[in-house]
């Protein structure tokens, strides 16, 4: 059992930080308006990306060091010991850009994943819609294809994080919908600036836009848009999916969560650090979040060895958001109604969690996947098999009328 | 033995239905979060509908009904998100009521609006009163009594801002605890307005720097009524809440589908929904053991209030969470109605002394009854 | 809102006291041996009954009092009071003798009735069996019609209560297995000392006896043995289930989980009474447990206005064992190791509740009963509908070999 | 970074699961419920196996391996519910070891079975060294030690009766701590044998009046290292446990059929299966971390073993419900196994602190880092 650095990573450590420790005062602080924040921030992922910082694990040939999965995870470290932001379009360079590396044409990977790593081009993932959310494969978003081989894209996307200054879009669309509803669909990039596109910021509980809803009127893109090859939109998919899986279970602490964070927040109370029962939930909230924490190394060292991890990595998300709410509760339960001041941290907290609990798919279907293809138990019962997407949604809207 | 509505009682219910409904109180609810002075004032319908002499004496223009009655009421308003002012009024015309003020009828009228300072009774393990201070400390000394002067602050007094009469529980040098009516707009008295997160919801710090009133004719149980009262309007108005979100999450899982089946047909969700049901029954009928006792047997009433508030307080948390949670991502954003109920929900826990204390209670009581304490 | 007696219920009330009051020397005490207690039980039974405290909302033709339900809670709550035994026959007199009043002849309302009320005839219900529980429309207990109208039943039931020392049982079998399975069904009494029928007792966690097993092994019954008449077995059971769910609603106080009785037991160490995380979980189950017991008032108030409960009534069972569960896990983590002494009655609490849970059917097709029936949500996709009974056990044998 | 286990972890769980196999260890935790004669006698599989000596030092005949490889046996020790008297052992072991015992030979072939007297080390509200009483009272003071004699009462000590050595942890007036060997055959030591609800666990109360043994070289760190590490074995114990109960319940849900429809084709079942194998995998991960910080963050023991014990006594009780739960009524019978590891679940959670205790423990130990406390 080893958790510490062998001695080629504990020098590339060194590297990472003292790169890091000379140039901090370049990264942009994250108080600073959008307008402003936004292009400070593609500066220093621009920076980070030249010393080998951004991209740790792609192949060199597209700008990447070629590394492995621990010393991508040693330079989200050393950022996060160095007190400065890390790359903006984690979205772009840990998903989509791996699958445009898996999926996309020899063209589409000179094109786009240079001006990707240097955020030049920032990217947004287009798949959510408001009736496909967790059952992804039901998105109604529709795609035509023309005479001259070019598409017109019609239809609505939601939670779409950093559209506003995004470049392209990754997009799944619907071109088929007289086959099941895994089979009909395409992948697509999409520029964000061509005609039809309709970027609207979408408020969340706390007032802030967290997330947009895109909507598509006869947007015109060219064939060669197509990444995956058509009515192979759902394999594409998966493959990105993976992608947010891997970026997700292996930086749970990277959502901010840590347990010393809450302890800190409790031990304001005088107090609160005497009263046992503060103390037992404190506890609970904690091991919880250690669990995550170890967990993620577990996962790390599986990864390195060669093992891709299965839908049970999506746990530690789960554990993590549900150990927030309740960090944050306590927190607020402790401090009284203060804490529901909307200028903290804990009633930003309070507001953003709910959101996060649905994000990329809710829990219960994240069980179902687990209970099915981990413990290997019976399937529920799909009354989606097999059946034409156009009949099914039929049937939907007749049984809502009954 | 009969526990259903009395004519009378579903006569009061359904007009509150109406007064309320003729207000976007939902709406406004939302539009109160961006511009405060977006927030409606009901006072108006409030004293219209006789529910600011609810629960005063006939005599002195009231309607002299019963603290259930009173429950039923804050229902209705906890169903639409009404931001009327009665978790303040009714406990303070209760204690002006009972201790002889002077001017009851102006309160009953409602031409007075009167608001009490939660001051936390003693308990078997903290055996003095306490009231909540502001940044975080749950339990300050009261307000101090010396002579009939009154000085202390108490934070997140419900429904302050505007009131004009203050009824004060103070404890004196030899421990001695006596409640007066004081007169909001004399010197020595201030109100900093603050809302927390739900912006239908009027909250004040008060100071006091050598006040003086109306001493009630009151003892201490007499006093400490006015804490266990609220915790049950506190309750009702959960309860209503609760019934809201339980209507909107049952309504929109039978129309949502995924995997081609209505999300209401999974377990997940029907089970969750059962969840919110049972824990609305369950708080219903501690409401209903509030009001019994309280008629009937006042000895237990702190306990059976204390229980309504903490079943209820724990039960809008749910239904709120859950509300937005059958929602799925639609649910946490501002356009939807479900982080309105959550917002409500979020402060109602933590308002009075919180559920935990409500929780604390309970046993403290039964403990005490068993001999244990 | 009222819930004090009536001036006639109050003269009820004392009265029902004198009487248990004179006569409370004559109850049996319940620390007798089985084959000592039972007798005994039998005797005070008796005497309740001569005395219009059994079968207080029976039919006065049958022996009853022709009363309401309020009456036959101030029965129990006196009976509570005097700290005297109740009857014997709890599932006889609360649920099975019913039935037969709803449902039998003539002929077996005059033969069983009375017996069954004074405790001459103790009687069990045979419901269940191992592959039929929650879903009890699957029992396999097969009746066959002789020629001479005589029926031959064969199969297994479980959990029956008072087998060892029952006259009669109540019997649910499947007389037809090529319809759908609700429609195959005949409800029997069966006298239990026929041949073929064999009695073993089924020990629970705590090495207790607290259940039977019946098995049948070719057992005749007479035609007039049939409850209901055949192929409607499954409307008497239904009209039983109804009559226990009316027995354990209003009675969640009968199952002797009280708030006071765990407020004791915790206070049986010195410092709990003052540890703030203890006192937050005994007030959070002393919370629910006096819900039960509004609830259970707020039910009996409804019967008395004539409204049949629904099966959200079943939710009493449901939060009394949960709480009753954490209240004893409470108490064993106060109490420590020495609370888990067999002979006491944490550990007794401990051993006996985790049967009791699944008791009556799993609280999970209660939900889904509740979710659907209170709530209007939409059924569970059910692969057993319309398919007769025979195909159905097919089905399931062939997944299993899979 | 690797995580995953070495060859020799390999070797050493399958070895242990071979050895444990060739015994009926289930059966005999039912039978020993009615007869403790039944109750195996696995410390010749433990001595064959080289456990008694696994963390003694190589040069007095021990394995030398690590806490991490105890941890990984006492996993396949739960995983079939085997009473081995290594709870109490091992940690004893280690203190010996450690401390320089005169006669680690014997130690280590098993020829001395060892056991120690848990004594809890101070926290932050606790500043004292506190042991457990009989009858309820969970924080008694320790053995008292003066000069080389020991006297006091330490209930629920693992795997006393019969132990050769006992290792006491006595503090002496002054209040400093320190650990003796002490000849379990001598006057002045009495074991009362006790078992409870558990058949498979050999509990003593440890009385010793005027005892005496040999001083151990150990400080206070040294000597409250025990209690982590025996921590960390009972939570090991719970994982393997945990696992058995997840395989029956998995197996089980799939060939039970209830309204058509495997029972585990709902959900229902289904989550909360998966709610048993995210428990698993959290108290798994805080293992590691115990194992981990054992060898090279040895300031962090205290707080990831205290995590891993928590979890894995959490998840077992978790697990052990939800394995009656699925089996239904039948699950909940004497002749079924679910009871067993029911059993084993209860008594564990409530052995060495409890549960709770090491809860409070994490929250202590993170309140100190953050200077809370």
């Amino acid at each position: 059992m080893d958790l510490n650095d062998t001695p080629e990573q504990a020098a590339y450590r060194v590297r990472v930080a003292a790169w890091l420790h000379e140039h901090r005062d370049e990264a942009p602080a994250l108080d600073l308006p959008e307008e402003e924040l936004v292009p400070a921030q593609r500066a220093w992922q621009r920076r980070l990306a030249e010393n080998g910082m951004a991209g740790v694990t792609w192949p060199e040939e597209f700008g990447g060091q070629g590394l492995g999965p621990i010393e991508s995870v040693i330079v989200g470290q050393e950022i996060a010991k160095a007190r400065v932001p890390g790359i903006l379009d984690v979205i772009g360079v840990g998903m989509l850009g791996p699958t445009i590396i898996a999926h996309g044409t020899q063209e589409q990977k000179g094109r786009y994943l240079g001006p990707m790593l240097h955020a030049d081009e920032v990217w947004c993932q287009l798949f959510s819609e408001p009736a496909a959310g967790s059952d992804l494969a039901a998105v109604q978003c529709r795609a035509r294809q023309e005479d001259d081989g070019s598409w017109r894209l019609t239809g609505q996307k939601v939670w779409t994080t950093n559209a506003q200054f995004s470049a392209h879009g990754l997009l799944l669309a619907r071109t088929d919908a007289d086959v099941p509803k895994h089979k009909g669909l395409t992948m697509f990039i999409l520029p964000m600036d061509a005609e039809g596109v309709t970027i609207r910021g979408l408020r969340q509980i706390s007032g802030e836009a967290e997330f947009n809803e895109v909507f598509l009127d006869d947007v015109r893109v060219e064939a060669d848009a197509v990444v995956g090859g058509p009515g192979n939109g759902w394999g594409t998919a998966l493959t990105t999916l993976m992608f947010e899986r891997l970026t997700i279970g292996s930086g749970a602490e990277g959502l901010g969560y840590r347990p010393e964070r809450f302890v800190e927040l409790v031990a304001r109370d005088e107090h609160a650090s005497a009263d046992p029962e503060v103390r037992r939930r404190l506890g609970e909230i904690s091991i919880e979040l250690l669990a995550v924490r170890f967990g993620g190394y577990r996962l790390l060292s599986m990864l390195q060895q060669g093992t891709i991890p299965g839908p049970e990595a999506g746990l530690a998300k789960v554990t993590t958001v549900s150990a927030a709410i309740e960090a944050f509760d306590l927190v607020a339960d402790v401090l009284g109604p203060d804490a529901l001041d909307e200028a903290g941290e804990t009633a930003y907290g309070i507001s953003f969690l709910p959101g996060l609990k649905s994000a990329g798919g809710t829990e219960e279907i994240l069980r179902n996947t687990i209970g099915e293809r981990v413990l290997g138990l019976p399937p529920e019962p799909r009354l989606d098999k097999g059946i034409p997407f156009s009949e099914l949604r039929a049937k939907e809207r007749e049984a809502v009328a009954k | 033995m009969n526990l259903e509505l009395s004519q009378e009682q579903e006569f009061l219910r359904d007009a509150a239905r109406n007064a309320l409904g003729r207000v976007k109180t939902v709406e406004a609810a939302r539009e109160a979060l961006e511009d405060p002075g977006a927030r409606p004032d009901l006072w108006p319908t409030a004293c219209e509908a006789g529910w600011a002499g609810l629960i005063v004496d006939e005599e002195h223009g009231g309607a002299e009904l019963g603290a259930f009655d009173a429950m039923l009421v804050m229902i209705e308003a906890g169903r639409v998100l009404a931001g009327i002012e009665l978790l303040g009024h009714l406990p303070a015309a209760a204690l002006l009521n009972a201790g002889g003020y002077g001017d009851l009828g102006a309160i009953a009228e409602g031409t007075q609006r009167a608001t009490w300072l939660p001051t936390r009774p003693p308990t078997d393990d903290v055996p003095a009163w306490t009231v909540e201070a502001r940044g975080g400390s749950r339990r300050a000394p009261a307000v101090a009594l010396d002579g009939d002067r009154l000085s202390g602050t108490v934070a997140w007094v419900p429904d302050a801002p505007g009131a004009d009469v203050l009824v004060v529980i103070g404890v004196d040098a030899g421990g001695e605890v006596a409640a007066l009516a004081v007169d909001a707009t004399q010197d020595g008295v201030s109100v900093e307005a603050v809302t927390r997160y739900d912006a239908t919801r009027a909250l004040g710090h008060v100071t006091l720097d050598g006040a003086t009133g109306q001493r009630l004719a009151l003892d201490a149980e007499g006093i400490a009524h006015a804490w266990y009262f609220a915790q049950t309007l506190l309750a009702a108005e959960a309860i209503g809440t609760v019934e809201t979100c339980l209507a909107s999450s049952v309504a929109y899982a039978k129309e949502r589908f995924t995997f081609g089946r209505a999300i209401g047909s999974y377990q997940a969700v029907k089970h969750a929904l059962v969840e919110v049901l049972r824990r609305r029954e369950n708080a219903y009928s501690l409401l209903v053991y509030a009001g019994w006792s309280h008629e009937d047997r006042r000895d237990e009433f702190p306990l059976a209030a204390s229980a309504a508030r903490a079943a209820a307080s724990a039960a809008l948390d749910y239904a709120a969470r859950e509300l937005i949670s059958v929602h799925g991502g639609i649910g946490a954003t501002w356009e939807h109605d479900a982080p309105l109920f959550f917002r409500r929900a979020q402060l109602s826990r933590r308002l009075l002394g919180g559920m935990g204390d409500a929780t604390d209670r309970v046993a403290g009581e039964l403990l005490a009854k068993a001999g244990a304490v």
